[in-house]
């Protein structure tokens, strides 16, 4: 069982970025939609 | 047809025109690349099994990076007094502006390595006359022209210009430089024509796809 | 309208999860460990798929580039540009794992190999391309330059990786895959490739998406001076 | 407006629903105009009403978001080299290669629009400019109100029947700026069709057949000069330009 810590290092990088790439896009998302929602309420004032 | 070629001689000779002018391109594209040189001999050393070694890939750097610096000048040049206005109401095909700016490109980085290879060779206690080295030279120049003319065109247009030439530039030329560095170390080293064939090889099939690419795509970079 | 784009992306969403698990059960439960270099070669299932997404996302920027270029509309710039996006971090994680990979195998942290140096140089063009789509003076600009260094990039891929290959001559195959692929192993590659390809997807999706909003943004903008 | 005139003569000008945005900021909503042939429409405008990118849309050099431009009566998408040939285009800045005389600088547009016998037409061109005796001078050692003679002339090296003018006397001094008329005069003996933008409502109205204004990428308000007396122009222009706010 040798390299283990490689074998883990190696899962955790992928795993790590892919769940931040997908957090990253969610709060841009939630931020995106929250200044289309102002917008869309400031223009029918 | 013809009357295309006339009209990218009359870009290529407008730009000869200016550079007569002033020099301000091959003057300091030519310093800049032989303090590369000087640069890099420091760093390496300059024994002769060090040179073996190394000096395709210092005369590589030394012309790269002295291109570089060329290539952003070729259509910052235009940028100023909007004359690529000027040049985009003329009634040319896109095209024929690529390529006239590209035989002008060409032609200073030619000019800066017909000064430069021979201090090179000199420096380094190389044979001078080295007919076969033009050759890669004319190759690889054709390349970086190719690509840099494009991407000249491009970066001007962006915010951060002067960086984005480069940072654009160096990544795709890649194959260019590897087998210029490649080809010239047969060369150096006195050894048959079978040695560099490949990398010959390599660079013209280069040329060929971002000569036919760039003339495609130069429009969309300098629409409006 | 509405109520069946969720579906889809319920079902793909739920698709990949249910992928994802099988290839982590089939990686560290069903594949047996490889004779030659242990368990450390249990990376390959992901690395490769890694990697194999990273080169269908430029090859689908490519794709959008050209659309786009042609017909110019926005959703084919939206799809190019968040392919990109994709394939950036995708292949940031392949220069990861790669020399996570090569040092407890070959002792070494990189080699210039043709697909490392290849993924290297793919990486630094497509990390240029975001960099000019954000340096650009407007956004239709962007989507332009973007497209033109989308396609000019891509039909580099196969000469520098040609050119490197023909420069250092060392195959990283030859040297893991002394038995070749067992049955399961290709099984698992092939779960593997399938989970990342559907992560791949939904992943573009939604950074379309999120194009889409940016463009939506700047429409409501322009009401909103009027 | 305009009245729709079905088929009696082909326009100069003629652009219909013309809208630019550039990124969030929309330089054309919606523009229409006509312009017949051998005519000079001016159009003024406050800073930012979108004159600029008017012109460079009918000269070829911006494409349009939405809408259409016919010169003398072809879709300028069409045939752009042919269209391109017919038009000119005297912009903000000269175009012109500082390092390069206005010899040279002529040489070089004239050639690039293959002009026949080119040395005449040089020797013709400049002297309606009156810039003969610098003909050899480098184009950046001239004074701001030569070059733009200079850039006049290499606007009309190629006879162009029509000629597009952005704000030609910005940056001039008045007395080179009644020189510009003079020029246009010269240049403009034949029947070239002129559309021009300007800030100076004198001049303007005194050269133009009609008249426009724009503001925030709109049309609005034109007639042509029978309808207009000079005095009240002023009044119109601040009230429909709201530059009286």
């Amino acid at each position: 069982m040798e390299n283990l810590g490689y074998l883990l290092a190696a899962y955790s990088v992928i795993w790590a970025f892919v769940f931040g790439y997908i957090l990253f896009l969610q709060r841009k998302q939630r931020r995106l939609q929250r200044q289309i929602d102002a917008l869309k309420e400031s223009i029918e004032k | 047809m013809n009357k295309a070629f006339t009209k990218i001689f009359v870009i290529f000779w407008k730009d000869m025109l200016m550079e007569f002018r002033t020099r301000e391109i091959i003057i300091s594209v030519l310093v800049f690349a032989l303090l590369v040189l000087v640069i890099f001999s420091f760093a390496f050393g300059t024994g002769i099994d060090v040179t073996e070694m190394t000096a395709p890939g210092i005369l590589w750097v030394a012309l790269t990076f002295g291109g570089v610096i060329g290539l952003s000048r070729t259509f910052a040049v235009e940028k100023e007094n909007s004359r690529l206005e000027g040049l985009m109401l003329c009634p040319v095909d896109r095209a024929v502006i690529y390529w006239g700016k590209l035989a002008g490109s060409f032609t200073f980085m030619l000019a800066v390595a017909v000064v430069v290879t021979p201090i090179f060779l000199a420096l380094f206690n190389l044979p001078i006359f080295l007919p076969r080295l033009a050759l890669v030279i004319v190759l690889a120049l054709t390349g970086f022209a190719a690509v840099g003319t494009l991407f000249s065109a491009l970066a001007v247009n962006t915010r951060a210009r002067d960086i984005m030439l480069p940072i654009l530039f160096l990544p795709v030329v890649v194959p260019v430089i590897v087998s210029a560095v490649k080809a010239t170390a047969p060369v150096l080293a006195g050894a048959p024509w079978g040695d560099m064939l490949t990398w010959l090889q390599i660079m013209i099939a280069f040329d060929i796809i971002y000569l036919v690419a760039a003339t495609l795509v130069f429009e969309f970079v300098v629409e409006e | 309208m509405n109520g069946n784009h969720a579906l889809r992306n319920g079902i793909l969403w739920g698709l990949g999860f249910a992928l994802m698990i099988a290839a982590l059960y089939m990686v560290f439960v069903y594949v047996p460990t490889e004779k030659h270099t242990g368990i450390i070669q249990r990376i390959f299932y992901f690395h490769v798929p890694v990697a194999w997404v990273s080169f269908l996302a430029f090859f689908v920027t490519f794709i959008g580039s050209i659309l786009y270029l042609w017909k110019r509309q926005e959703k084919w710039d939206a799809v190019a540009c968040a392919s990109a996006e994709v394939g950036v971090v995708f292949t940031t994680l392949v220069l990861i794992t790669g020399p996570i990979w090569a040092k407890p195998v070959w002792g070494i942290w990189w080699t210039w190999d043709a697909r490392l140096t290849t993924s290297l140089v793919l990486w630094l063009i497509y990390v240029a391309y975001l960099l000019v789509r954000s340096l650009a003076t407007e956004p239709e600009k962007g989507a332009r330059y973007g497209a033109v260094i989308g396609i000019v990039g891509f039909i580099d891929v196969p000469v520098v990786f040609l050119t490197v290959n023909l420069w250092r001559t060392q195959h990283p195959t030859t040297i893991i895959f002394e038995g070749g692929l067992t049955t399961p192993m290709l099984m698992t590659l092939m779960v593997c490739i399938a989970a990342f390809t559907v992560l791949y997807v939904l992943l573009v999706i939604r950074s379309a998406g999120l194009k889409t909003m940016e463009a939506e943004i700047r429409r409501l903008r322009i009401m909103k001076a009027e | 407006m305009n009245k729709d005139i079905p088929n009696s003569s082909i326009r100069a000008v003629e652009a219909r629903g013309l809208e630019k945005t550039f990124g969030e900021q929309r330089a054309l909503r919606g523009v229409d105009l006509t312009v017949s042939r051998g005519e000079c429409l001016v159009i003024f405008g406050p800073n930012g009403a979108g004159k600029t990118t008017l012109l460079k849309i009918l000269s070829t050099l911006v494409k349009p978001s939405a809408g259409s431009v016919r010169l003398d009566g072809i879709d300028i998408r069409d045939k752009p080299a042919q269209i391109r040939r017919r038009i000119s285009l005297v912009g903000n800045q000269t175009f012109l290669y500082d390092n390069l005389t206005v010899y040279e600088n002529l040489k070089f547009y004239g050639k690039m629009y293959d002009v026949a016998d080119l040395e005449n037409r040089i020797r013709e061109v400049i002297s309606w400019v009156g810039l003969e005796s610098r003909l050899h001078d480098r184009a950046g050692t001239l004074s701001r109100g030569m070059q733009q003679r200079a850039s006049f002339a290499r606007a009309v090296i190629h006879d162009p029947s029509i000629l597009f003018l952005d704000e030609p006397d910005v940056g001039l001094d008045p007395h080179a700026s009644a020189m510009v008329s003079d020029i246009l005069g010269n240049i403009n003996s034949g029947s070239r069709t002129v559309v021009m933008t300007t800030h100076n409502l004198e001049r303007g109205v005194e050269l133009g057949d009609s008249i426009a204004i724009l503001d925030r990428g709109k049309v609005v308000y034109q007639a042509s000069r029978e309808e207009l007396s000079k005095a009240d122009f002023r009044q119109i222009y601040d009230r429909y330009t709201e530059t009286g706010r």
